[in-house]
This record gives structure tokens, sequence and C-alpha cells, in this order.
């Protein structure tokens, strides 16, 4: 009872009479009654019992019963028939004398447990660990697996007389849980092993592993990250999927991304506010890609959003960032802005995304949907309503590998039929699942970012030579203006994304590998950025890499230098990050 | 662990429901390029930090997932109220605490 | 001004594969002690202000329904369930396929057109489950999965609740109170949780249903 | 003062004992000082010890609230690494790695500092990411580091589950063999027992109530045992009180106090001989000289100076410490506690002069400010001596909040220790 009231922030008080501690009222919801309160005369614990549940009851908010507060007459309606005895008052040996001194005498034993004696406590006074908690670290009382029930007042008496103050003075150590120990998988319960975490799936799960894929753990989703073929390695899958988008088509289940419907007539000018560049011209029926900002103007999220109508929009986030772009949207809209009339829905659940990418994407698109597929008319950045296979779907043309793409969103109830199909119509174009770790190299050969990776929460949108992104004449300050225009943010040597390429064309750079202007620098080094990116492009038959270097925007084809952990130091070119159609032709077609 | 009163659910639910999104009422600059840096600086990163009574913003993220606030002693843990974002009753309260306080804060 | 159109395709011989299509074909789970299932039905969010006259009229032409007076509450007939999710958010349940049908209508009805009246509504079928669990051990599956508190004077019949459940967050309701005439425990619960989490929701009450 | 050797040992042990010296003494305060420091955990104490021994400056008190060391001091899991990412993190806390090293013969006090090695773990391919940017930074920073796999990790803590086929497994880990633990009382002892050696008046049970500040300078400090103390120059190091404290001369920190909780297990035999950390499973786990494993976690949500936070922070604490050995899951919990940790939003200290003219701050040091004791006492006690910021403490002004130029350490360590 009394650790009870400890843990909850009471301090214990000591009674002299008593010989013991006390509860204080730091918990004024908290009674003690009986001996819990040093109380042992049974009629006396009746009384304060009756009194405690009368208080109990009050405090409950029962009304449906007229408490007394007149305890004798609730004590007469009880009429408990007790004895009453006294109970002789209680008396103390906490250190038994002895003829000699303690230090001499020998050895009493206070913790059982610990092995401190009487002499170890009062030598630790001696020395000058006179609190308390003193005594208890510098001697270990009451560190063992009792937490001192069997020796701690005994040990407080030694202090207290060693140091000819009361116990009440001395005062005690504070108890804490547990009151008895407890074993680790009761407190864990069933969250262990496969419920540690969530699992979550895509609608395309069971697809996945039928394909064989092997699994990435992105957030808490488990994401496709390469399919290989019999013995394959992972950089030989990965290249080979490489390959077969960028000369014919490739399939990647894009379904995690997180999507945010939006809707209501000031939906556009919330756009404008939580995403750097400007929205209100997008026309209704297509998409733009956005950077999200703090109110520090470093970068957090990025996405596409498509103008469904006027008032309705859907938005997209990267995957790990789904669950705080939606909060930040609610807490803006509902703490800052409550006038702007718009309302959000996440909808990722609702919409499994398969993405259809490279050269040979339409003719297989052509074969699932009777729409019009003509680059005119469906363009890059156009949406569209359509039926694919007989499933009502939107397809988004936007692509995060360079090729033309086109991302089929179809409600997640009928995925399955999308993607058996389209397995199907794509035999004859060899279409190729691909996973992240596929997605990964298409995005960085051409030069696309990814949030998290490619930034660590210290980069604004100049700093990734975004500025285009960034709108300047927003009537609405956005979040993120006023915190990237801070004078550190403005610095001209801040660290700016650019590419990286090696003088041996097949070294692959390790990610985070640390650069250098000169090579041959006593250690400590001056470090000027680091490779947030990198891989062998099958496409281009060389590695890249995509990197962060101080004012690196303003240093293309500089030499850098990279000490990597084997001793050697690789050299290395300061390039754009866009290896891969630099004209964005490709995409476009 | 705390049982808070979600104001709009109207009922206590157990504090995992919960998000803190840090100190309540903190006022954004009505025009953020007009503020210097030491304005906003203040804005975006200091805070009251006391110990003792608190206004916090919390969201009733597992429930309805509207903000609101709690009024609660920081040192004692009790909660004194919680009240929605439209209750300006404390916000009047606390406009007469800060008035005392910051004296130095212009120095920086 | 908004995007709403038809969700579900036309040709009804297409496949649809619910949240729990990988677990079993039959998308149930049971022993002697529990009865879990996935139940089919159209979902459709609505967000929407109690003031706005002009859409709970119109919600109330097609459905027969009035907004939930108080929070946390349930209110029904026979073709239609709608539950109170915050005081401008509310799931509105319909018979599978009439989703579509019922959104039109619903916005047919909205006499104001004015880009003002501000109102949402969202097919949501495909993004989240509906959960059903029976049995004797129904409670304390239920029990030792949230720490709200379902004992029927706090969780009554017709009432809704989004609360924990284990690591993730569900819509929890009873949906059937015991029958005193019986000495098993003859309650009911739904609960609805998103897609992706729905497969967790499955296995945590399947592993709990195994324990004694 | 006696120095401690195996000799003195030797000669009180024929005099069972008896007549040991006080490690530090116990004097009323003067009504003048150089230097007054408020606080006196680890951090108050090496700065005072430092400031006589470094710059022979003797004429300074260290005023305590409570006991000497009692605050997070006493309630940390006494991780020591300085393998931090930024450059400005890791040259800070490696000085201070680099003076623990030394820090049991610099003091003649056994601070049982054992350099048994730090394991921050990956489990996803951003951790390992993440991992190789700073092992790297590291590396060319002068700082002991390596990359290991799953296979050598197992070498190390052959007890771990290191199988693919946990929920998360583990992908590979940073290894900072010259990180480890000391035992957190000795350290404040020891600073305690040198500093009052030199001169240092170390005051305890007297609370600073306020600040004597005259034409934006400060003066003194009030106290509630002995009224108004003067001194030429304050600096507070205060760790979970900093914003109260700052508050006392009118100012505002960009800190925030929140519980950061910890637990040990009951002894068990030697199982666990290194420092495990994950940051992703978030939980750090050691094994103490006494047997208990010694284990924490990430901090509560909310604002509390009430020394508790809440539960469900113990649960995942644990759980992620099962994912991590599934073997302990009969190990008991015998005792869990609370500290208050003042954090800053880049999760990096604040060592600084503020808009007070002689009022400095050291504080913000949030969850990880054991490992930085003797080095932010160091710099502290140099930047106080000489008026000006200590080169190591320059980039962790308070003026960085205006600026902008965090130094942002969350996204090397969600769980900063």
């Amino acid at each position: 009872m009394l650790h009870l009231s400890c843990h909850t922030g009471g301090r214990p008080i000591w009674s002299d009479a008593l010989c013991a501690f006390l509860a204080d009222d730091f918990n004024k919801e908290m009674q003690c009654v009986g001996a819990a309160n040093g109380q042992y005369a049974l009629d006396k614990i009746i009384e304060e019992s009756v009194i405690a549940g009368i208080n109990a009851a009050k405090l409950s908010g029962n009304e449906n019963h007229d408490f007394s507060s007149n305890v004798n007459k609730e004590l007469d309606i009880l009429k408990p028939k007790v004895e009453t005895y006294l109970a002789s008052k209680a008396q103390a040996i906490f250190h038994i004398p002895h003829a000699k001194a303690t230090f001499m005498a020998p050895k009493q034993f206070v913790d059982f447990q610990l092995d401190v004696t009487a002499a170890g406590i009062e030598l630790a006074v001696a020395e000058g660990f006179e609190s308390i908690e003193h005594v208890k670290r510098y001697t270990a009382l009451g560190f063992g697996t009792d937490q001192g029930k069997i020796s701690n007042i005994n040990g407080m008496a030694i202090v207290a007389k060693k140091l000819k103050q009361s116990i009440a003075e001395t005062g005690t150590t504070i108890f804490r849980p547990n009151y008895t120990p407890v074993t680790f998988d009761a407190i864990a319960g069933r969250n262990v092993n496969s419920f540690f975490d969530v699992e979550r799936y895509t609608p395309l799960h069971r697809e996945h592993i039928k394909l064989g894929a092997l699994f990435e753990d992105v957030g808490q989703w488990k994401r496709p990250w390469y399919y290989p073929d019999d013995n394959e390695t992972m950089n030989e899958a990965v290249a080979r999927e490489c390959l077969a988008v960028r000369s014919g088509v490739g399939l990647l289940d894009a379904s995690t991304l997180g999507k945010i419907d939006i809707q209501g007539k000031d939906a556009r000018e919330f756009l404008n506010r939580v995403y750097t560049n400007a929205w209100s011209k997008l026309p209704v029926g297509r998409c733009r890609y956005g950077l999200m900002c703090g109110e520090d103007g470093m970068v957090f999220d990025d996405g596409v959003t498509a103008c469904l109508a006027e008032n309705h929009f859907i938005m997209t986030t990267t995957t790990g960032g789904a669950a705080h772009v939606y909060q930040w949207l609610e807490i803006w809209h509902q703490t800052e802005w409550p006038e702007l009339d718009v309302y959000f829905t996440t909808v990722t659940d609702q919409w499994a995304t398969m993405t259809i990418s490279g050269p040979k994407a339409r003719f297989l698109l052509a074969k699932m949907t009777d729409i019009d597929l003509n680059p005119e008319s469906f363009k890059f950045m156009d949406w569209r309503e359509a039926d694919v296979v007989g499933v009502p779907s939107r397809i988004f043309r936007i692509s995060f590998t360079g090729e033309q793409s086109y991302e089929i969103n179809v409600p997640a109830n009928y995925a399955v039929v999308v993607w058996e199909k389209l397995l199907e119509y794509g035999q004859e174009f060899e279409l190729t699942p691909y996973g992240t770790g596929t997605m990964h190299v298409l995005r960085a050969e051409k030069g696309f970012i990814i949030v998290g990776q490619d930034t660590d929460g210290s980069v604004t949108p100049a700093d990734l030579n975004m500025g285009w992104a960034v709108a300047k004449n927003k009537p609405f300050s956005f979040i993120g203006q006023r915190g990237m225009n801070r004078e550190d943010c403005l610095r001209e040597d801040r660290k700016q994304l650019v590419g990286l390429k090696t003088k041996h064309p097949n070294q692959v750079l390790p990610e985070g590998a640390q650069i250098i202007l000169q090579p041959n620098q006593p250690i400590p080094m001056k470090m000027v950025g680091h490779v947030t990116s990198s891989y062998f492009s099958a496409a281009l038959g060389h590695s890249i890499a995509m990197a962060v270097v101080k004012n690196g925007i303003n240093k293309l084809g500089d030499s850098v230098y990279l000490p990597l952990d084997n001793g050697e130091t690789v050299e290395a070119n300061i390039c754009s990050p866009i290896f891969y159609d630099p004209e964005g032709a490709k995409q476009n077609v | 662990m705390f049982l808070i009163h979600c104001p709009i659910c109207n009922e206590p639910r157990s504090e995992d429901e919960f998000h803190c999104a840090g100190e309540g009422h903190i006022q954004r600059p009505l025009d953020p390029m007009a503020t210097s840096d030491k304005e906003w600086g203040d804005y975006l990163f200091f805070r009251s930090n006391p110990r003792g009574t608190y206004r916090e913003l919390w969201q009733h993220t597992i429930g309805c997932r509207k903000y609101f606030y709690i009024k609660r002693n920081t040192e004692t843990y009790q909660i004194y109220k919680t009240y929605k974002l439209d209750d300006k009753s404390e916000r009047v309260a606390l406009d007469k605490e800060h008035s005392n306080k910051n004296k130095f804060g212009d120095l920086l | 001004m908004y995007n709403c159109y038809q969700q579900t395709p036309s040709d009804l011989s297409i496949k649809k594969q619910l949240s729990m299509y990988h677990i079993s074909t039959e998308i149930k789970a049971s022993n002697a002690h529990y009865l879990l299932e996935e139940v089919e039905y159209g979902h459709l969010n609505i967000r929407v202000g109690r003031e706005n006259r002009c859409f709970t009229q119109a919600l109330h032409d097609v459905t027969g329904l009035q907004l939930p007076k108080t929070s946390l509450q349930v209110v029904q007939n026979d073709e239609f369930r709608l539950y109170w999710i915050s005081p401008d958010e509310f799931l509105l349940l319909v018979a599978v396929g009439r989703e579509f049908e019922i959104e039109k209508k619903i916005r047919a009805n909205i006499k104001n057109t004015d880009s003002a009246n501000h109102y949402a509504i969202l097919n949501v079928s495909s993004a989240q489950a509906f959960l059903k669990l029976s049995g004797s051990r129904a409670q304390s599956i239920i029990k030792k999965s949230t720490a709200y508190d379902i004992h029927p004077s706090n969780l009554p019949v017709g009432k809704a609740v989004t609360t924990t459940f284990a690591k993730t967050q569900v819509i929890l309701c009873r949906t059937k109170e015991k029958d005193l005439n019986t000495t098993s425990n003859s309650e009911e619960y739904s609960i609805i949780v998103r897609r992706s989490f729905s497969d967790y929701v499955w296995r945590w009450i399947v592993d709990a249903g195994k324990r004694e | 003062m006696k120095k401690y050797s195996a000799f003195s040992l030797f000669k009180h042990g024929l005099n069972h004992h008896q007549d040991w010296q006080r490690v530090w003494r116990n004097p009323t305060p003067k009504k003048h000082y150089d230097i007054i420091i408020v606080g006196g955990g680890g951090h108050g104490l090496a700065t005072a010890y430092y400031l006589a021994k470094e710059f022979g400056i003797t004429n300074v008190a260290v005023i305590e609230k409570g006991y000497l060391g009692g605050g997070n001091t006493a309630r940390n899991t006494t991780i020591v690494r300085s393998n931090y990412l930024w450059d400005e993190s890791s040259h800070l806390y490696e000085h201070s790695l680099k003076l623990w090293e030394s820090l049991s013969q610099e003091l003649n006090y056994n601070v049982m500092f054992s350099q048994r090695g730090v394991l921050n773990l990956g489990h996803t391919l951003q951790d390992m990411r993440d991992i190789q940017r700073r092992v790297n930074a590291n590396r060319l920073n002068g700082i002991d580091g390596e990359i290991l796999d799953p296979q050598q990790i197992k070498e190390i803590v052959p007890y771990m589950d290191c199988s693919a086929n946990r929920r998360y497994p583990v992908l590979g880990a940073s290894w900072q063999p010259r990180g480890g633990v000391a035992r957190h009382d000795a350290v404040a002892w020891g600073f305690a027992r040198g500093a009052s050696e030199l001169g240092v008046d170390l005051i305890q049970q007297c609370q600073v109530t306020g600040f004597e500040i005259k034409n934006g300078m400060v003066t003194g400090v009030k106290t509630d045992s002995y009224g108004l103390i003067s001194a030429a120059k304050v600096g507070c190091v205060v760790a979970g009180n900093s914003g109260v404290v700052a508050s006392m001369a009118g100012l505002r920190l960009p800190i925030e106090s929140h519980p950061l909780q910890a637990f040990v297990s009951e002894p068990i035999k030697p199982i666990l001989d290194t420092v495990v950390m994950s940051n992703h499973v978030h939980g750090y786990i050691s094994q103490s000289d006494k047997g208990d494993l010694v284990i924490g976690s990430g901090i509560d949500h909310y604002n509390g100076y009430g020394q508790r936070g809440s539960y469900p922070i113990i649960e995942h604490a644990v759980a992620a410490i099962l994912e991590l050995f599934p073997n302990f899951s009969r190990v008991r919990m015998n005792r869990q506690w609370g500290g208050i940790v003042d954090t800053c939003p880049d999760a990096c200290p604040i060592i600084s002069k503020t808009p007070i003219k002689n009022l400095y701050f050291n504080c913000g040091w949030g969850t990880g400010g054991f490992k930085a004791t003797p080095g932010s006492g160091h710099v502290f006690a140099a930047s106080l001596a000489k008026d000006e910021m200590h080169e190591l403490a320059k980039p962790f002004s308070l003026d960085r909040f205006y600026h902008g130029s965090l130094i942002d350490e969350h996204g090397a360590a969600g769980v900063a220790h």
C-alpha cells in the first residue's frame, strides 16, 4: 500500500509512535485505512473504513444513495459489535547493541541479500555519504530483489543514529515499482514475435508470395523488394528488373503510397499553404508534384496530387510518411485554419495501385482498357477515369522511373483481378514485376529523390536544387517559407544535392560514404557531404550516385574524394544527378 | 498513465489513444515573412515548459481524431480539465500569466 | 465539383477479394469457443457538419436516418446503419452493391448546389474490413485486446467506439447482448478495421481464441 | 586528501576501516564566489572540478537542491559512446570519451568505466544506410567504429536472436569498441571528491530560488537556506529543471522536460558483456556488474516533472528487448524509475551564454547526457573561466535556434543515448 502511494508520487512519512512509514496525502483520491494507516484497533479500523467508504462513494459520483455525512449514523446502521483491545506500543530494535564499537564487533548483517553490514553503513556515513540515497547507493542497501523490504528501515535507523538525527529527518529512499518482480513476458504479453508490430499487407500480398518475392520492411508495410529467379542474387535480379523496365515494361505494386482524399471549396487554398508550390491553376484531370516542408523550411514529404474535380483532390504521400502527413493536414486545419472548408480522408487502403512502366507500357494498357491512350490526349501528368478489364479505375500518367508510366488505381477488392490480367496480357511484352530495389535504381537514374534517404530533416528545397517547386508569389505564406529564409538556410555553402560519377565506371560507392575535397588529409578530415543513394545502373553500364555536397551545385565537374573503410580513397566527379534521359523525353512519349 | 476525458467523444479514454502535440495556445505570427529570425525562432522552438500548470495540445488520435487542450499539472500529473479548441477562457488566463514573463527575451 | 463514380464493375462475374481473401476462401475462423467472420457491406464515409441542414435533409430523404444526436452513437433502420465517428465524420453502411446508388441519390437530393455547401461522401468499401466475432469466448478475446471498458453499461448495443485494439485501431461495437435465457455467452461484436491492418487483427483474434 | 590505493586499503583494513576520511567537505557557504554552479549532478560537479583543476579557479560553489548526483546522474542507463553523426556532436562526445578513458586515474576514484563496446543495431535498409553514413563520418573524425553483419554480431552477442525470422530481423550494426558503461554514482562522487579537495564548496540541500540581476548582468543567486550568495558568474547545469531555473531569470529556452523511464531486472548470471541499442525496435540493454539487465527506451511524449511516466513505454521496451532476446522472457523486472530529461528540438545540447551577462546555461542533453559528463564539464568550465565559449561548445549556442544552424541528430538516432 505504501508502495502504491509512492509509485504515484507520494512521499512516506515516518511515525515514531508506530515505528513505521505511512503514506502522505499526496494522492487526494487515495484513502488509507486500518493497518495501512497505522491503525490496529478493530473498532477504529471499522470507523475509518466507513468514512473512507462514504468518501469513495461520493467521489465515484454515485448519487443514488444519500450518504450520511454523519459517521455515527452510518455506524449505527452497520452496528458492528467488536471487542476493543489495546495493541501494545511497537518497540523497535534496529541495531542490536554490542559491547564493542560496531566496526570492531562481529558482523551485523542488515541487508541479507547484498551482505550490507551495520559497520558498512556507519562507514558510509563517516565518509560523508549522509543522504539516505547516498548510503543506499554507496552500500547497495536495499538493492536486492526484495527492494529493501527486509532491510531498509533497520538501515535507515542505523544511519539516523550515527548522524544523531531522527529517522524522520533521515527519510527514506523512494519505493519504485514493481512491488515484487514481474517476468518480462508478463509485461510484454502477446506483443512479441510476429505480433511485436503490425504487419501491413497490400491487397496483392499473396500474389507477390506466389511470384517468389522477397519483402522489405517499410514502416509497418511489407513491400516486395525484388523477385529473384532461381539462384539469382539480389544484384542480378535488380539488374534484370531494371533492364526490363527500360526496354520493355515492368509492374510495381505501389499500393503502400499514402493517399489522402481532399474535398471542399478551399481545398486549393489549403494545398497552397501546405505545399511549397502553387495549386491555384491546376486544372481538373491534371497531376502535380509537390514538396512539403515543416515550419523550419526542411523537406519532410513529397508526392503527386491530382485534381479530381474542381473542389476535389487526391494527394499521395511517401509510404512511411502517410500517417504523419495526414496528421499534419489535420492539425493545421483544426488549430490554425478552421475557417477553410476542406475535409481530409485517408484512402490509402481503398485503392490498390499498380504501376506499369517502360516503353511498352502503353501497348500493355491498350489491351486492358478502351480509353484513348493517345499521348496527345492522355499526356504526361494527366489522369483519367477508365474501365480496366471491367474494373473502374483511375489511371495517373505519372512517372517515378522516367519511362512512359501509368499508375492504375483500382478499388482494393478488385486488385487481384487486375493484377492477374496484367500478368496475362503482359506475357506478350515480357512484363516483369519489380520491387523497391529496382524502383530505387530507376528513380536514381533520373535523379528523383526519396525523402528520408536523400533528405534527413536538414535539407531545404533549394538544397535539393528544386527551387522550381517553391512558389515565390503565393498570397499566403506557405508552411516552410519563413523557415527556409532564415540566415543559415540562405548560406551558399549548404550541402546540396548533386550526382557523383566515379572514375572507374564499375565502382559502386557505398551509400553513406563521406566526401572530402583534398585526399590524404590527416584525421579529423574536413567532410563536405556524403553519398545518399548509390547503385550500379545496368541501363547505363556504369555506377551512379546521388550525394549532398557543400556548395555542390556550383561545383559541377569538380573532383571529390571518398575515403572508404577498406582504406581505399575513391575519386569521383560532381555531376548532375539526372543520369538517364536528362531531357525527360522518354516519360513524355 | 493518464485517463483522459475526450471533450469531443465526451467520455474518459486511456492515454494510449492520444497523442500529445506540445504546448497549447502558441500564436503563429500572422505574417511569417514579416517576422525577424528572432521572432520566428521564438515561435518555432522556445517553450514555457513550466513545473506546474501547463496547457497542452493533444489529439484523440485513436478516436475522433480531434485536437483539444488539456490543462494539467506537470509535477503531480493531475489533469484539471480538458477543453475544446474554441474554448477561449484559458487563453485569457494565459495572457495574464505571460505578461509578467519574458522580460529579457528581447536581448538575445 | 466532386469526382464520384461507380467503383464496382458492372460485370458481376468479376471476382472480388475481400480483405481476408489470402487467409481462407470462406473468410471464417472458429473453434468451439469463438466464430470470426468477415462480412461484406457497402461503406460510405460521410463528412459533414451537423449544421448543414441541406445535407442532413438529403441524407434523411434517402436513408430515413438522422445524424446520430450524441457522440459514439449508432442509428439504424432495416436498410442502413449510421455510425458517429467524430463531430463531422460518419460511416454509413449499406447493402453490398448499393453504395454507388446511395451516394448518387444523396448527392442528387442535396438542394443547395452552391460550392460553399460543404460536405464529402466517399466510397470506402474496399478500405475497411467488417469483422464479426461471436461465441462464448468473444468477450474475453475483446477484453484481452483493448483497454476500453466493454461492460454493457459502458458499451451497450447501439454505441460505436474508435479505440485501440492490440497495436492498431478499430471501430468496436457490441452488436448483440447476452441472452439471459442461456448460460452460454451469446454476445456478438463487430470490429471495423482498415484493410491493411485486417490480417494482423485477424491473426491476433485467432491466436487469442486458441488460448485458455 | 589522502590518496586511494591498494596500500591505503590494506592499512585501513588493519584498523577495521574506522578512520577513513570524508570523501568531500560539508562547508557553510561563503558570501561571495567567483563562480557559482547551480546543480550538483555529474555535469555540474565536473564543471567545478575542471574550473579548479585546469583553470585554477577555486573560489567556486556548487549549489544542489537535493543530494549530489541525485538527479539524472543517478537515474540513467550509464551508456558511454561517441559515435554521433554530425561533426559538432561527435567532436564534443569524443572529447568526453577521451576524458573517460583516463578518468579513474585523473580522479583517483574508480568510476568503473568499462569499455565493453556499444552495438547500434540496424533493422531496415534505411537503418543500414544511416549506420554506414555515421560510421564513415566517425572514422574520418578519428572515432572508432565498424559495421558488422549479423554473423559478426552473433559472435559478440551469442544470445541475441539474429535470425531472419523476427518481425524486424537484425540486418547489421555499428560497433564502437571504445564505448561502454560506467558507474553513474561513482562519477558524481569522484568529481565531488576531486572538486572539494581543490577547494570547491559543495552545498547540498540548498535550493536556488532566483537570481540577482543588475543592469542585465547576474550578480548572485538567491537560495532558500542561505539567502543571497553573490557571484561574478553563474553557470546553470540543472538538466530536467533547466526551464524552471531559466524562468527565474526571465528566460525561455527551446527545451521541453519529459519523463524518461528505465528499469532493471533481477540480477542474473553474466550473459551480456556489451551494450546493445536499437533505434528501430526502440530499446537498449546492458548488464551491470551486479548482474541486473539495465534497460531503457524512449521518452514519454508529454511534458512531466514527476520522475515517472506511463506504463505503455515500459511494456514496449520490454517487448523490444524480447524481440532481440526472446530467451529473456522469464527474467523478472525488479525496479523501474523515471528521470526528467530536457529535450531540444534537434536532440543536441545547449552550452551557451544567455542574454543575461555572466549567466551561462549548459542543458538540453535530453536522453544522452551521462556519456558527456566529463566533456561537458570540461568545455563548460573552459567557457566560464575565459568568458568565451570553448571551440567545441560554440556550435551549441542558443543562437542556432534563430539562425537555423541546428545540428539535427534525430536522423541519426531516434533514441539518442
